[in-house]
């Protein structure tokens, strides 16, 4: 299954949930969600289509909004036969900063509860429902705001 | 035995001087072995000895939550009960400096003497690690306690007698029992590596879990003597190995005067740096077993060898009896 | 449940075996030629252009160029992490990565070097 | 990831004589048996996102490779790949091939480094001494082709800094006949030696399901059968010419990680082999532009850059906006993904065996927080400092405790009463 074809798979899949989607010249695909609040509904269509690996999640200040970029990696098989290689595909959310909200996904995917909590650290993007926001790479006492939401950068 | 030779005996050649320069000795031999198995350079010949003397050097505190004269106490009563241990353990002949019927119980206990001391001073320094080290090594001493009763009996077993000096002597008068007793020695070898927390029996004082056990609190002239214990036991446990399973001074043991004696070092000089090797070449092959893994060992194998090498001797003896 | 020791053999070879180590200071061990030591600068090459320190990641080299057409070159080893960018950067190689490792040094000062020339 | 199962809390870190880096787990136990584990990370977060986004491309290389010393070449090849995408320069194979050959080196001496420090973790100090005195095969072979042991800084913008001779090539075949002896003495030993078995096998298991809910990554995830592996998912460098196999076993304790990591050092000498036999010639870096030039056409965009770091999957996603300075940089850890497994692992074994259950996944804590960055002390946090500040702080406190231990009472210099 070659990157384009698991791309048109996956636009008729969740074709109700998508704003944009677009195939990378290096082979990587791009998901844009139409409304943050399907993002549950969208990865759970993706688990039933076997993929499961969620890579990471990154936040992004982009100016007015907060893009959260969900990367999941398909598996390539290597033991029956088809060397179809491993395709990286990324699921992107748009999170206005007035109200920097996310659901969370660790009940059906518990290998993002590291990812969320420092999505939370890093960008200020409340994850509801997760199980233990506590702080992960930030001190306790640390009470600078968001190290990557553009007013905290020091860019010197 | 007047005073003379009895203060000769006590303080000088089974007695301390001996035992100190040759327990630093073996920690070199054991510490150089291992060294050398790990394709290091190793200690110098006088790294111990300088060890010792840089921590006698060093402040000896005493923790505020401790219980300070048992504390003290500790370092001091397992040294004196190894040393004593070995007037009863023959050297240069087969009769040892002191000995009378039933002293192979005595030099028994005092053998465990040192780890009672290392729990007692363990439990009453007030630190938690310690106290998690020292119901460890505890737990140990009842897994290696039993085999190693059991193995020091088999040969008492055979003499019919339980003197050490009169083991020494059946052992030398006929000895092809030193084969029977191979199983026996085996277990000795284990029970004395694990009596003295050695890889692979050191979960007492697993340095990547509890970082030095029982030992946490101590230092300054008190660590010293607890490591200085140590060095002794390994050496008396190797005598006394040698004494019980490999007859003592076997092959020279008829010899009478000086040049028996002189004979009868030798022999015994060679027989434990034999044993001290062979446990530091067990320390380097083998990784740290958990803590009821080690029990584990002791009892589900080396407890039925032990009985089952009562067994043999028993059996031994009557098959000699029986044609006799 | 096979009997432990498996490592013996390999334990008793090892007992033949020379040394493993090397026991420096007494004996050195020879660098290879390509080893990244402290940075060795030419004054005569080096036109003040200024690239080492532009692509310097641990700014370590400042150079300033005088009001007299001066260029004073100044390069810290205490910031420097010897990746030899500035080697490589430099247009006129007037730098070069020595062998120099042993840099300990109880002043702060002996870590600087400054070279003043006409240019 | 834990509920709060009542039972004795034990704290297991952050300094800790087993785990040399801060990282803290609170152990709920009840008697030997671990029933739940809490993980603290980060105990000393060094912001390298920020501080990358005030240098250059090019100073970054540098930057990013300082993240971990025994994977400093995955993190400069993972982002130096990203930016020649967003440049779209094709990298000369001969260059492909270096990068190909450096890269299987350092996977050979980040494993042989986890081996002894497994040893060593079970008390096997002897295999840690040969694990750790073979390795100086492969760390003088760096020094040798590269000029440094860990942070090589081969790469750069377009290909690689430093060529390989024909007689480097010559000594890099000689020395991996000689590295295939030792590792085929590790392969028949280790997973055989009874005393490592009883420390190893069936503890800190970790399910196939289990490891592909949690995303596991690297030699984790494959010792639990899972087929994760960017070389073959995503072949960069020059893996698609080789020939190689992913390892994977489906045992998923300790005794199936340390074979799998043992047989990937067996791959990559393989893998080495073929890299230094075929290598082409051909020149070693893209273009002959200078790097100011190239630093000044990097387009806007963004790119997701993945490399098989020697403990997993490796991500760098890099968003530029035409400046010469990057806008975003998220670097995701293969640790990062294998912690979640860990606290899986560690319910149920003993507390004896937290160390080594730990070292199991063969944890990169300095990769999970990241390089330090000197801030000019006007950051939004009040309690953070610059070095400066740290160091007068420093004195200041100890002055202070003394005589007397009075409380840090001075006006002006008076930061809070820290521990």
């Amino acid at each position: 299954m070659t990157p384009s074809q698991l791309k048109r798979k996956l636009d008729d899949e969740l074709s109700a949930l998508l704003a944009a989607s677009e195939e990378h010249d290096c082979g990587r695909l791009e998901f844009v969600l139409a409304d943050r609040g399907d993002l549950l509904e969208a990865v759970t269509t993706l688990q039933e289509l076997g993929i499961t690996h969620l890579i990471t999640i990154t936040g992004v200040d982009a100016g007015d909004e907060i893009e959260v970029l969900y990367h999941f990696l398909r598996y390539g098989e290597y033991d029956d036969g088809d060397l179809g290689e491993g395709v990286e595909l990324t699921i992107r959310a748009i999170v206005p900063k007035d109200d920097p909200k996310i659901a969370t996904l660790t009940d059906v995917l518990p290998g993002a509860t590291l990812y969320e909590r420092e999505l939370m650290d890093m960008l200020g993007v409340e994850v509801t429902g997760h199980p233990n926001p506590e702080k992960l790479l930030l001190a306790d006492d640390f009470d600078g705001g968001p190290p990557l939401r553009a007013e905290n950068l020091e860019v010197s | 035995m007047d005073l003379a030779t009895g203060i000769l005996y006590l303080l000088v050649f089974p007695g301390f001087a001996f035992l100190f320069t040759y327990a630093l000795a073996a920690e070199y031999l054991d510490r150089k072995l291992y060294a050398r198995v790990q394709n290091r350079v190793g200690p110098p010949p006088l790294q111990p000895l300088a060890d010792f003397l840089k921590l006698l050097a060093k402040e000896s505190a005493v923790p505020e939550n401790a219980t300070a004269r048992i504390y003290k106490a500790a370092p001091l009563t397992g040294l004196a009960g190894v040393l004593t241990a070995m007037l009863y353990i023959p050297v240069w002949s087969e009769t040892a400096a002191m000995s009378f019927e039933g002293d192979l119980v005595v030099v028994l206990f005092l053998l465990s003497l040192p780890s009672f001391s290392l729990f007692f001073g363990g439990w009453y320094s007030g630190n938690v690690f310690s106290q998690v080290g020292t119901t460890r090594t505890i737990t140990q001493l009842f897994g290696y306690e039993i085999p190693f009763f059991l193995a020091a009996f088999a040969p008492a077993v055979a003499a019919g007698t339980l003197e050490l000096s009169s083991i020494v002597a059946f052992v030398g008068s006929n000895p092809l029992h030193m084969l029977v007793f191979a199983p026996a020695f085996v277990i000795g070898l284990l029970s004395l590596q694990a009596k003295l927390e050695r890889i692979p029996f050191d979960a007492p004082e697993a340095e990547s879990e509890l970082a030095t056990g029982a030992l946490a609190e101590y230092s300054g002239r008190k660590l010293a003597l607890f490591r200085l214990t140590k060095d002794v036991e390994l050496v008396v446990g190797a005598a006394l190995l040698s004494a019980l399973f490999l007859g003592g001074p076997y092959p020279v043991g008829s010899i009478e005067g000086v040049a028996g004696a002189a004979l009868g070092i030798a022999v015994f000089l060679a027989k434990t740096i034999a044993i001290v090797a062979v446990l530091s070449i067990l320390r380097g092959v083998l990784a740290r077993l958990r803590i009821e893994q080690v029990l584990n060992v002791f009892y589900r194998w080396l407890v039925p060898i032990g009985l089952l090498q009562i067994g043999i001797v028993l059996a031994v003896g009557l098959y000699a009896e029986g044609l006799l | 449940m096979s009997l432990p020791g498996k490592l013996v053999p390999e334990a008793l070879k090892t007992l033949g075996k020379d040394r493993a180590t090397v026991s420096y200071p007494k004996n050195k061990r020879t660098l290879p030629e390509r080893f990244r030591g402290a940075v060795e600068f030419d004054p005569d090459p080096c036109t003040g252009c200024g690239m080492c320190e532009r692509h310097c990641a641990a700014d370590a080299i400042t150079v300033t160029s005088g009001p007299d057409g001066t260029v004073s070159w100044e390069y810290d080893v205490a910031r420097c992490m010897f990746c030899g960018q500035c080697e490589e950067s430099c247009p006129t190689d007037a730098i070069v990565m020595g062998q120099e490792f042993e840099l300990a040094d109880s002043d702060r000062e002996s870590f600087e070097e400054r070279y003043t020339f006409e240019r | 990831m834990s509920e709060d199962v009542s039972g004795t809390k034990i704290p297991v870190g952050p300094q800790h004589p087993s785990l040399k880096e801060p990282a803290n787990f609170t152990l709920t136990v009840d008697g030997e048996v671990i029933t739940g584990a809490d993980l603290k990370l980060s105990y000393n977060h060094r912001g390298i996102e920020q501080a990358a986004l005030s240098k250059t491309y090019l100073e970054n290389i540098y930057l990013l490779e300082r993240i971990c010393g025994i994977c400093s070449h995955a993190h400069t090849s993972s982002f130096v790949t990203g930016v020649e995408d967003l440049l779209d320069l094709d990298v000369p194979r001969r260059a492909n091939y270096i990068r190909t050959l450096i890269g299987e080196l350092e996977r050979i001496h980040s494993h042989m480094l986890w081996l002894g420090v497994a040893g060593h973790e079970i008390g096997f100090d002897t295999l840690w001494q040969y694990a750790w005195r073979d390795r100086e095969i492969v760390l003088d072979l760096l020094e040798e082709i590269t000029g440094n042991r860990i942070h090589y800084s081969i790469n750069t913008i377009g290909g690689v800094r430093q060529d390989l001779t024909d007689e480097q090539r010559e000594t890099v075949l000689a020395k991996m006949d000689e590295l295939e002896e030792r590792i085929d003495f590790y392969l028949e030993t280790v997973p055989n030696e009874e005393t490592v078995r009883m420390r190893c096998e069936d503890v800190g298991t970790v399910s196939t399901e289990l490891a592909r809910e949690y995303c596991a990554a690297g030699p984790v995830g494959r010792a639990s059968g899972l087929p994760v592996d960017v070389r073959r998912d995503a072949p960069y460098a020059a893996y698609d010419e080789m020939d190689f196999d992913v390892i994977t076993d489906t045992a998923g304790d300790l005794l199936a990680r340390t074979t799998v990591r043992i047989r990937e050092v067996a791959e990559s000498i393989s893998i080495i082999r073929q890299a230094a036999k075929g290598i082409p010639d051909g020149d070693l870096k893209a273009t002959p532009q200078p790097m100011q030039a190239l630093l000044a056409q990097i387009p806007e965009g963004d790119v997701v850059s993945r490399y098989e770091a020697p403990r997993g999957e490796l991500i760098h996603y890099l968003r530029s906006d035409g400046t010469d300075t990057p806008e975003r940089i998220h670097i995701r850890v293969p640790t990062l993904a294998n912690w979640p497994t860990v606290v899986e692992a560690l319910r149920g074994s003993y507390i004896a065996d937290t160390p080594i259950v730990v070292a199991g996944i063969d944890p990169c804590i300095s990769c999970t927080s990241r390089i330090g960055v000197e801030t000019d002390g006007t950051h939004a946090g009040e309690n953070s400092f610059n070095l400066d500040e740290l160091r007068e702080y420093g004195i200041e406190w100890y002055d202070d405790r003394a005589d007397g231990g009075s409380a840090t009472g001075e006006p002006g210099t008076d930061r809070g009463d820290r521990p």
